[in-house]
C-alpha cells in the first residue's frame, strides 16, 4: 500500500527531477498535441460562438480535409494546387451544410442541433471512406515544403529533439490564432461575427445575413480543420482513429469554455501537456494507455467543481 | 420592526424577519419582516423589480437569504432545498407557466402528487398491487381538482397545446395536488383576459374557503388584489414600504407615491 | 297489449328484480364512467325517498327539479313519485325570474338542485317563494356555509333514510307496499312547457299517460332492456322524461349522463348509444362541423370524402330501407363504408345506433337524408308535452324527408277544416295546471287535442306538417302565407340560421335572415373577406350575394307547389345581430317569438314593405354579464325578382 | 380509419390508465407478439433470426435503455456502449466464478454492475446539464474501453483479450454458446427483451417514470414539487444502466459469442443513440422502430446489391450505408424531430380521427 501511494506521489517527482532533458521532451510532445488539440477546439469555438450549434462534426472535418488534400494530390494535382482547391471543398461544404442543413433547423433546441452534426459526421465519414479508402494515408508534408528534420537541443547532458514539423506546427498555430484574432477585431465581416454572438439583430444591421454569417464560420472552421489534419498527419498518419481522438476537444472546451478562443488554447495545451505527463509518470503504475480517458476525467472532475469553465461566468438560476 | 399583531387571533404560518438577499452585491430583499396567517390570503404587491418573486424564492428555499430568520410554523428554518420546502407543505406556480410540456393535463397534476405516493420500485415495476392502488387513490384526488378547476375537457391534452389561460389554471391545479399548506402564486392572471380573471379568482377564493389554504399572492391588477386579499405587503425597490389591509395599503401615501411615482 | 304495472318507481322495483344486475345508469363523474344497476338504482331511490319523507314530503306536494342531466336528479324522480308527490323539472338555464314563476305557479315545497349555482338562483328568489321550504342539492361544492337546515345534501337525505331504516326495518316493506298502492291514473309530474307566447303551462301527465306511450314506443322500435341512450337534453322537456326516464324504466335500457355539456361529444363516442335523440339543430350542427372540418383535410382524404358521400346518396338509404339495389353497388356502399362511413359514424358516436329520431322542428331534408345514407336509421316524429311525446313517428323502411310518419300505436289522428291536425291517445294529458282554461281551449270533452299544427296527411298515409295553424295567414292577393314553411326552406341552407318571414295582410312576402356566423366565418377566412364584428360580416355584399342567391332557390321551389306559389320572397333583409334568448327573441328552446321580434323590430318591417334600400335600428341588448346596452345599426334591404308562376299551376289553384 | 373507438368506455381507473386503453391496440399488441414468439420461430430461416431478429432484438432494449435515461429523463449520454460492455464482463465474470447458477440469473444480474457503474458516472448530473454531460458520459466510455482492455482479469487473462462464451443450458436446451441453436437464443432474447420492455413500460408511468419526466421537462418546478433532483436522476441512470447492461450480456452471450473492447466501442454508443434519435426520444415503441431502422437498413441495404447482379464492394455498401443513414439523421431532424414514433403517433392520431384531420 505504502508502495503504491510512494509511487503515486513521490517516484514520478522524482523522475522528473533525475532526468530533466526527458521532462522538457515530454511537455515539449504534450505541447504539440496540445496545439492541434486547441486547433480542433479553435473550431468548435468559432461555430459555437457564431450559431450556438455544438458542431460534432470537427473532428471527422480534420480527416475529410486531410484526405481531401492528399486524393486531390495523389490524382495528380501539385501540392500546393491541391491545397487550394480543398479550401474550395472546404467551403462548398460549408455552403451546403448552411444551405441543407442549419438554414432547416434554424431555431431548434440545441440537442436537436448537436445531433444533426452528428449525422454529418457519419455522412462525412462514409464519404471519405468511399471516396478516398479507409485505409491510413501518410500527410504529403514534403510536396508542401515541411521539412522531415529535427533540431536537436543539448541540454542537462541530454537531447531534447524538436521535430522541424513540431515548431512548424506551433509557429503556424500562433500564426491562425493571430489571423483570426485580426480578421475578427479588424474586418467588418469578423465584427459582425462577434457581433452574432451576442446579438442576432446588431450583426443584420451590420449588412450581412445570418446565412452568410453562418456559411463563414463554417468556412473558417473548415480551413482551421485543414491547418489541423496537416500538422496532424504530417506528425503521424491520415486516418479515421483520428476522429475519436478529436473528441478530446470536448474535455478542452470543458476546460476552456465554449466560447472563448483563449480558453481553447489554454485548455488544448492543459490536455496535451497533462496527459503526455500523466501517461509517462504515471501510466505505467495503471498499466499504461491512460491517454485515451485521461482528458476527459480531467474534464469530469474540473466540472464537479467549476461547472461554468475556467473562464465562464457563474450563472444565477432564475425562476 | 415590528411584526403585524394576529389578526382574528389566527396562528402565524410563517414569519420572515429581517430578511436580506444580494446578488453579487445587489441587493433584492433588503431587511424585509412581514408573516403569513394561517387560512388568510395575502398578497404581496409592488412596481416591476421590486423583489417579489425574489421574496417567493425566499420562502420555497430557492433563494438563501444572507441574513434574517424564517419561522415555519413556529420552528425557525434552516436553509433549505427546494424540495424539502415542498415536504414540508409550500407549492407555488409561476410567473411564467413551469408546466411539464411534454405531459397531459392530467399528468401534470398527477406530478403534484408526487411526494404523497411512496411506493418503491418493485411494485412500479409489476404495476399492480400497491403501487397501482397509490396510482388509483392519487387519480381519484387529481379527478376532484379536475372537477373543481373544470378542466375535464383537457384532460388527456398535452399541455404545450393549451391556450395560456388554461394552462394557468393546470398549473394551479399542479399546485394544489400537492396538498400545500401554503400556496405561493406568482401572478396568477397575468395576461388573462377579464372572464378568466374571474375564473381564476373564483378558484383562488373557493380554495381558500373550501379548503382552508394558506395563500400568499403576486399580482398586478389591484382591483384583483383587493378583492381576494385579507392583507397586502408593498415592496418597492426591495425594501417594505406598507403592511395592513387592502384599505389601509391603499391609502399609505408611501404607497401612492411609489406606483404614482415610479410612473408604473 | 302487455299488462301494464300502476307507477313508475313499481317499474323500478320490477327492475331490480328482474334486470338486478343489468347497467341501470352510467355517469362519467370524475374521469371515469360510474355505474349503477338496477337494484342499485332501486336501493338508492329507496333511501333517497324515505329520507324525503322524512324532511316532510308527503302525498299531493310539488318538488321542483332543477339541473343538468346527473343520476342522482333522475332518480328524484321516483323518490318522489313513490312518496305520492309530484316532481316538477325546470329549465336550469331559466334565469331567477322565469324559475319563480314555474315554482310559485306549482307552489313546490321542496327543491332538488344540481349545484350551489342553481342554490344561489333559487336562494335569490325565496322571498318570492312562500311555498318553498327546503333545498335538496346534489354537488357538495361551495356548499358549506348554507344553512343546514333549508339546505340539505341528497346524500344527507340517503343518511336520513339510511337511519329511518336502520331503526325500522318494516319501513322498507312499507315502502315497497306503498309503491305498490300508487293509482295509474294520479298524476305523476308536471312538465312546464316553455310555450312560445304568454307564460309556461303545467302539462299534468299521469302514470297512465306516460307508461302507456313509452309501452307504445318501446314496442314501436323494438326497445328493450340491451339499449343504451345518453342524456343530455333538458330534464325538464317532455323528451328527455320520456327518453331517458319513463321508456328507460319501462324497457330497463341504460342512461349514460355524460361529464358535463362541454364533453357531449366525446362522452357520446365513448357510449356509443343504440338509442339516439337529437333535435334537428344538433344534426345540422354535426353536419356543418362535419363540413368544415373535411375542409381542412388533405386533398385525397377530401376526394375520398365527397365521393363516398356521394356514393351513399345514390344507394346508402336504398340499403338501409332493405329495397334492392345491385350488387356493384352494394359493393361499391361497403367501401365507403369502410373508408368513410364507419369512421365518420365512429367520430359522432352514432356506430351502434339502431334507432335516432329526430323531432320539434323541420329538418332539411339533405340534412337528413345524409345521416340515413351514411347507414343511421334516423327517423322523424311529430310529438308534444301534451301528447306524452309521440302522435306520430315514421316506422321503419318508410321514411320520407318530408313527412313525419304514421300515427303511433293508439293514436287517432284527425284534421280540421282548418287544416289543423287533431289527436287522441293514451299519452294524452290531464290538463294544464291551474289553468282550466287553457285545458278546455286545447282539450275537447271526448279527448281529442288541438295540436296548433296545420298538415295533411298524403296518400300513403303519413302526416305532413306545414305551419303552425295559427300562423298560416293570408297575403292581400289571398293567398296562402306559411311562414314556417318558407322560413324552413331558407334554413336549410348551412350558412343560414335564422329566418323570420312576414307577409300576413301584406302584399308580398319578405324575410329576416340571420347568417350562420361558424359556416360564413369560415367562408370569409377562405375568401380573406376582413370583417370586425358580426354586423359587418352580416352587412357585407358578398354576402346579400350569396343569400339572394338562395331566396332565388326557394322561390323557384315555392312557385313549383301550386299552394303556396304566390308566397314567394320579395324582399329580405341580413339582420344585424344573433337572434337571441337571452333579448327575449327566442325562447329557451331557441324557436322564434315571432311577437315580440315583429314589435322591436317594426321599423325595419315597415321599411321592407316600403321602397327604402336601407333602415337605421338601435336595439336594446343583454350581455352575458346580464348589463344591457344598445346596439345601432344601418341595416341594407333587398330586392328579389320572383320566379314566374306556370300558368297551369295558376288555374289549379 | 382502423381505431373505432365508439362504445369503448372505461368503468374504473384501472382501466383508463391501462397501458393500452384502446381494445385496438390490444389486438395489435396481440399481432406482434403473436408474431414473434410463434410466426418467426416457426417460419424464420437460421439466417433471419440470427442476422435480423436477435441484434435487432438486443438493440432495442439497448435503446429502451438509452431512452430511459435520454429520451425520458432528459440526460444526454455518449456511453451506452460501455455500459452495455460492463454487463456483458460482469456476466462473463459471473460464469467464471458461478459456473452452475443458472445462466438467466446470470445475465439478469449483469446489469446490476452496469447499473452501479451508471450511477457513479450519473453523479456529475446533479451539477451538470445538457450537453456538458454528454462530455463526462464519454469519459465513462473512453475510461471503461480502457479498462476492458487493461484490466486483464476482466477476460480471464486469456491471450486474445476475448471474453469466450461458454455452454450453457436452459432446462436442458443449450441457450448460450456456440451450440446453441438460433431460436433457442432467440426465444430466451425475445423472452428477457418483452419483459423487460413491459417492466420499463410500468415504470415510466408510475410515480418514479413521473419523476424522470418532471425533471426533463422542467428541473426547477420538479424540485419544487418535491422531486430529489439527485435521486431522480441517479435512478434514470442506474435504470437505464442495468438495460443497457442486460443488452450488452446478451449480446455477447446470445448473438456474438465472443467479445472484445472494440465491441463496446464508441462508435457502439453512437448506433445506439441514432436509433433512439430516429425511433423517438421518450418513446419505448420508438426504440424498436429505431433499432429495426438502424440494423436492418444496412442488412437490406448489403443484399440489393447482390440481388439486382450489381458487382459492388462490400466495404462501398457499407461507406454509402453510412452516408444514407447520416442523412437520414439529418432529414429526419428537418423534417420530424422526434423521429418514428412521433410518425407512428400522428399516424395513430389521423386514423383514429379519420375522416377529418383533427380531433373534435
Amino acid at each position: 500500500m505504502q508502495e503504491l501511494i510512494h509511487s503515486l506521489t513521490v517516484a514520478p517527482f522524482m523522475e522528473m527531477g533525475q532526468y530533466p532533458d526527458f521532462l522538457i521532451q515530454v511537455v515539449w510532445e504534450g505541447f504539440v498535441a496540445g496545439i492541434l488539440y486547441a486547433l480542433i477546439a479553435l473550431g468548435f469555438v468559432l461555430i459555437y460562438k457564431a450559431s450556438g450549434v455544438f458542431n460534432f462534426a470537427q473532428g471527422i472535418m480534420v480527416v475529410f480535409s486531410a484526405l481531401v488534400l492528399i486524393g486531390l494530390h495523389e490524382a495528380g494535382m501539385p501540392a500546393w494546387i491541391a491545397l487550394i482547391a480543398t479550401i474550395g471543398v472546404m467551403g462548398i461544404l460549408a455552403m451546403g451544410i448552411e444551405r441543407f442543413v442549419l438554414r432547416k433547423l434554424v431555431n431548434q433546441h440545441d440537442a436537436i442541433l448537436l445531433m444533426a452534426t452528428i449525422g454529418l459526421t457519419l455522412v462525412l465519414k462514409g464519404a471519405g471512406q468511399l471516396f478516398f479508402g479507409g485505409e491510413t494515408k501518410s500527410m504529403i508534408s514534403d510536396e508542401l515544403g515541411f521539412s522531415s528534420g529535427a533540431y536537436d537541443w543539448e541540454v542537462f547532458d541530454g537531447l531534447v529533439i524538436f521535430q522541424h514539423i513540431d515548431i512548424a506546427a506551433a509557429v503556424i498555430a500562433v500564426l491562425m490564432v493571430i489571423a483570426l484574432s485580426l480578421f475578427f477585431s479588424k474586418t467588418r465581416i469578423g465584427r459582425a461575427l462577434r457581433a452574432v454572438a451576442d446579438d442576432h439583430q446588431a450583426a443584420l444591421s451590420v449588412g450581412i445575413s445570418l446565412n452568410q454569417i453562418w456559411a463563414i464560420v463554417w468556412f473558417a472552421s473548415g480551413i482551421v480543420a485543414l491547418v489541423t489534419g496537416i500538422m496532424w498527419g504530417a506528425r503521424s498518419d491520415v486516418s479515421f482513429a483520428l476522429e475519436i481522438i478529436a473528441l478530446k476537444a470536448l474535455a478542452v472546451l470543458i476546460l476552456g469554455g465554449f466560447t472563448s478562443i483563449a480558453g481553447a488554447i489554454v485548455g488544448g495545451l492543459l490536455v496535451g501537456i497533462g496527459e503526455k505527463l500523466f501517461e509517462v509518470y504515471w501510466g505505467p503504475i495503471f498499466g499504461g494507455g491512460v491517454e485515451a480517458w485521461f482528458a476527459y476525467v480531467l474534464a469530469l472532475i474540473f466540472l464537479l467543481f467549476r461547472p461554468q469553465g475556467l473562464f465562464g461566468e457563474r450563472i444565477i438560476e432564475r425562476v | 420592526m415590528t411584526v403585524t399583531p394576529d389578526v382574528d387571533n389566527k396562528a402565524v404560518l410563517l414569519s420572515l424577519e429581517n430578511v436580506t438577499l444580494s446578488f453579487g452585491g445587489v441587493k433584492a430583499i433588503s431587511d424585509i419582516s412581514f408573516n403569513i396567517l394561517e387560512g388568510e390570503i395575502r398578497a404581496i404587491i409592488g412596481p416591476n423589480g421590486a423583489g417579489k418573486t425574489s421574496m417567493l424564492n425566499v420562502i420555497n428555499g430557492f433563494y438563501h437569504p444572507q441574513k434574517g430568520t424564517i419561522t415555519w410554523r413556529g420552528k425557525r428554518r434552516r436553509r433549505m432545498k427546494p424540495y424539502r420546502a415542498a415536504a414540508s407543505g409550500i407549492a407555488r406556480t409561476f410567473q411564467n407557466v413551469a408546466l411539464f410540456k411534454g405531459m397531459t393535463t392530467l399528468d401534470n397534476i398527477m406530478a403534484g402528487r408526487s411526494l404523497k405516493m411512496k411506493r418503491g420500485l418493485f411494485w412500479q415495476m409489476l404495476h399492480v398491487g400497491p403501487a397501482r392502488e397509490e396510482e388509483i387513490a392519487n387519480r381519484r384526488h387529481v379527478e376532484e381538482i379536475i372537477d373543481f378547476l373544470e378542466i375535464a375537457h383537457i384532460r388527456k391534452q398535452p399541455v404545450g397545446r393549451l391556450p395560456y389561460g388554461l394552462q394557468k389554471r393546470v398549473e394551479l391545479g399542479r399546485a394544489m395536488a400537492m396538498q400545500p399548506e401554503l400556496l405561493l402564486l406568482d401572478e396568477p392572471m397575468a395576461g388573462m383576459n377579464l372572464e378568466e380573471k374571474e375564473d381564476m379568482s373564483r378558484f383562488i377564493l373557493d380554495l381558500n374557503s373550501e379548503f382552508g389554504t394558506t395563500i400568499a399572492l403576486i399580482e398586478h391588477d389591484m382591483g384583483v388584489v383587493m378583492d381576494l386579499a385579507d392583507r397586502v405587503v408593498v415592496l418597492d425597490y426591495g425594501q417594505k414600504i406598507a403592511d395592513g389591509t387592502p384599505a389601509e395599503v391603499q391609502s399609505s401615501q408611501e404607497v401612492i407615491d411609489a406606483y404614482l411615482g415610479v410612473g408604473h | 297489449m302487455t299488462e301494464s304495472l300502476g307507477s313508475l318507481p313499481a317499474y323500478l322495483l320490477r327492475n331490480s328484480h328482474e334486470f338486478a344486475d343489468r347497467v341501470a345508469m352510467r355517469h362519467k363523474d370524475l374521469g371515469i364512467w360510474r355505474e349503477w344497476n338496477w337494484s342499485e338504482v332501486a336501493d338508492e331511490v329507496r333511501r333517497f325517498s324515505i329520507g324525503f319523507a322524512a324532511l316532510g314530503l308527503k302525498r299531493g306536494d310539488k318538488v321542483a327539479i332543477v339541473g343538468s342531466n346527473r343520476p342522482k336528479l333522475y332518480w328524484a324522480f321516483p323518490a318522489i313519485q313513490s312518496c305520492e308527490a309530484i316532481p316538477v323539472p325546470v329549465y336550469a338555464d331559466s334565469v331567477a325570474e322565469e324559475m319563480q314563476f314555474v315554482l310559485e305557479h306549482a307552489g313546490a315545497r321542496f327543491a332538488v338542485c344540481q349545484d350551489q349555482e342553481q342554490v344561489d338562483k333559487l336562494l335569490s328568489i325565496q322571498d318570492r317563494l312562500p311555498d318553498l321550504e327546503a333545498i335538496v342539492y346534489d354537488e357538495p361544492r361551495g356548499m358549506r356555509e348554507y344553512d343546514p337546515e333549508k339546505v340539505v345534501a341528497i346524500t344527507r337525505v340517503q343518511e336520513l333514510g339510511d337511519e329511518i331504516i336502520q331503526r325500522d326495518k318494516d319501513v322498507v316493506q312499507r315502502w315497497s307496499d306503498a309503491v305498490g298502492e300508487l293509482k295509474i291514473d294520479d298524476m305523476c309530474v308536471i312538465l312546464y312547457t316553455s310555450g312560445t307566447t304568454g307564460r309556461p303551462k303545467g302539462v299534468m301527465l299521469s302514470s297512465r299517460n306516460l307508461i302507456q306511450t313509452s309501452i307504445n314506443a318501446n314496442a314501436f322500435d323494438n326497445l328493450d332492456h340491451t339499449e343504451e341512450t345518453i342524456a343530455y337534453l333538458p330534464l325538464a322537456w317532455v323528451g328527455d322524461h320520456v327518453f331517458s326516464y319513463t321508456q328507460s324504466l319501462v324497457a330497463g335500457y341504460s342512461v349514460c349522463c355524460p361529464e358535463s355539456l362541454d364533453t357531449v361529444t366525446v362522452n357520446r363516442r365513448e357510449i356509443a348509444p343504440t338509442y339516439f335523440f337529437a333535435p334537428p339543430r344538433v344534426f345540422e350542427g354535426l353536419l356543418t362541423s362535419i363540413m368544415v372540418n373535411m375542409e381542412d383535410a388533405g386533398r385525397v382524404k377530401r376526394w375520398m370524402f365527397h365521393h363516398f358521400i356521394k356514393v351513399a346518396n345514390k344507394s346508402g338509404e336504398r340499403i338501409l330501407n332493405k329495397e334492392s339495389v345491385n350488387p356493384f353497388s352494394r359493393l361499391h356502399y361497403k367501401l365507403g363504408d369502410w373508408f368513410v362511413y364507419g369512421p365518420l359514424k365512429n367520430r359522432l358516436g352514432m356506430s351502434k345506433v339502431r334507432v335516432a329520431y329526430t323531432a320539434g322542428e323541420a329538418i332539411g331534408p339533405d340534412i337528413f337524408r345524409f345521416y340515413r345514407s351514411l347507414g343511421i336509421n334516423l327517423k322523424q316524429l311529430y310529438g308534444q308535452t301534451e301528447a306524452s311525446v309521440y302522435i306520430t313517428a315514421q316506422p321503419d323502411g318508410q321514411i320520407d324527408a318530408d313527412t313525419v310518419g304514421t300515427p303511433s300505436p293508439e293514436v287517432e289522428l284527425r284534421i280540421e277544416d282548418n287544416g289543423e291536425v287533431m289527436y287522441r291517445s293514451p299519452g294524452v294529458f290531464m290538463g294544464y295546471y291551474k289553468n282550466d282554461l287553457a285545458t278546455a281551449d286545447t282539450k275537447t270533452p271526448d279527448g281529442w287535442v288541438h295540436t296548433g299544427d296545420a298538415g295533411f296527411v298524403d296518400d300513403a298515409g303519413h302526416l305532413r306538417i306545414i305551419d303552425r295553424a295559427k300562423d298560416v295567414g293570408k297575403l292581400n292577393d289571398g293567398g296562402m302565407f306559411p311562414p314556417k314553411y318558407i322560413e324552413n326552406k331558407l334554413k336549410f341552407f348551412p350558412n343560414i340560421k335564422e329566418v323570420v318571414a312576414f307577409g300576413d295582410g301584406r302584399d308580398y312576402v319578405s324575410v329576416f335572415i340571420n347568417i350562420d356566423l361558424t359556416a360564413v366565418a369560415n367562408w370569409a377566412e377562405r375568401n380573406n373577406i376582413v370583417y370586425a364584428s358580426y354586423q359587418e360580416l352580416a352587412g357585407h355584399p358578398e354576402v346579400y350575394q350569396q343569400m339572394e342567391e338562395h331566396v332565388r332557390h326557394v322561390n323557384k321551389d315555392l312557385a313549383s307547389e301550386a299552394r303556396v306559389a304566390s308566397a314567394q320572397i320579395k324582399r329580405f333583409l341580413v339582420l344585424h345581430k344573433e337572434l337571441d334568448a337571452d333579448d327575449g327573441e327566442l325562447t329557451r328552446t331557441l324557436k322564434v317569438r315571432r311577437k315580440f321580434v315583429n314589435e322591436r323590430y317594426a321599423e325595419l318591417i315597415e321599411a321592407l314593405y316600403s321602397d327604402k334600400t336601407e333602415q337605421f335600428v338601435s336595439t336594446e341588448v343583454v350581455f352575458e354579464d346580464g348589463k344591457t346596452g344598445r346596439i345601432d345599426a344601418t341595416v341594407k334591404l333587398a330586392t328579389v325578382e320572383l320566379e314566374p308562376v306556370r300558368e297551369e299551376l295558376k288555374q289549379a289553384s | 380509419m382502423f381505431y373505432r373507438e365508439a362504445g369503448q368506455y372505461k368503468t374504473s381507473y384501472a382501466a383508463d390508465q391501462a397501458l393500452l386503453p384502446l381494445a385496438q391496440d390490444r389486438y395489435g399488441i396481440a399481432i406482434v407478439l403473436f408474431t414473434a414468439f410463434v410466426l418467426i420461430p416457426f417460419f424464420g430461416t437460421s439466417f433471419f433470426l440470427v442476422s435480423i431478429m436477435i441484434p435487432f432484438l438486443i438493440y432495442s432494449l439497448a435503446a429502451v435503455g438509452l431512452n430511459i435515461l435520454t429520451g425520458y429523463a432528459g440526460q444526454l449520454s455518449l456511453g451506452t456502449g460501455a455500459f452495455m460492455g460492463v454487463g456483458a464482463y460482469a456476466c462473463y465474470k459471473l460464469t467464471t466464478y458461478f459456473p452452475d447458477v443458472n445462466i438467466i440469473v446470470h445475465i439478469l444480474l449483469s446489469g446490476v454492475f452496469s447499473a452501479l457503474v451508471g450511477v457513479v458516472f450519473g453523479l456529475p448530473s446533479l451539477r451538470i446539464k445538457g450537453l456538458y454531460l454528454a462530455i463526462t458520459t464519454l469519459a465513462a466510455q473512453f475510461f471503461l474501453e480502457w479498462c476492458f482492455l487493461r484490466i486483464r482479469w476482466l477476460y480471464n487473462y486469456n491471450d486474445s483479450g476475448a471474453i469466450e462464451v461458454p455452454n450453457r443450458d436452459w432446462f436442458g436446451i443449450t441457450v448460450t454458446g456456440a451450440e446453441a441453436s438460433p431460436v433457442a437464443r432467440y426465444f430466451l432474447i425475445l423472452t428477457v427483451v418483452a419483459v423487460m420492455t413491459l417492466i420499463a413500460a410500468n415504470v415510466l408511468r408510475g410515480r418514479i417514470g413521473r419523476g424522470w419526466m418532471m425533471i426533463r421537462d422542467m428541473d426547477i418546478a420538479a424540485e419544487l414539487m418535491g422531486i430529489r433532483p439527485l435521486r431522480a436522476k441517479l435512478s434514470a441512470f442506474a435504470f437505464s444502466s442495468y438495460y443497457c447492461g442486460v443488452a450488452g450480456a446478451l449480446m455477447v452471450f446470445c448473438w456474438l459469442g465472443s467479445a472484445e473492447v472494440e465491441s463496446f466501442d464508441i462508435n457502439h454508443s453512437f448506433l445506439i443513440l441514432f436509433m433512439v434519435i430516429i425511433g423517438g426520444m421518450g418513446s419505448l415503441t420508438g426504440c424498436f422502430l429505431g433499432a429495426a431502422f438502424i440494423h436492418v437498413l444496412p442488412v437490406v441495404m448489403r443484399a440489393v446489391p447482390s440481388m439486382l447482379g450489381w458487382d459492388i464492394l462490400a466495404s462501398t455498401v457499407e461507406h454509402i450505408t453510412q452516408i444514407v443513414i447520416g442523412l437520414l439523421i439529418i432529414f429526419f431532424l428537418i423534417v420530424e424531430p422526434h423521429g418514428f414514433a412521433r410518425l407512428w403517433q400522428v399516424a395513430k392520431e389521423k386514423l383514429r380521427t379519420w375522416p377529418f384531420p383533427y380531433a373534435t
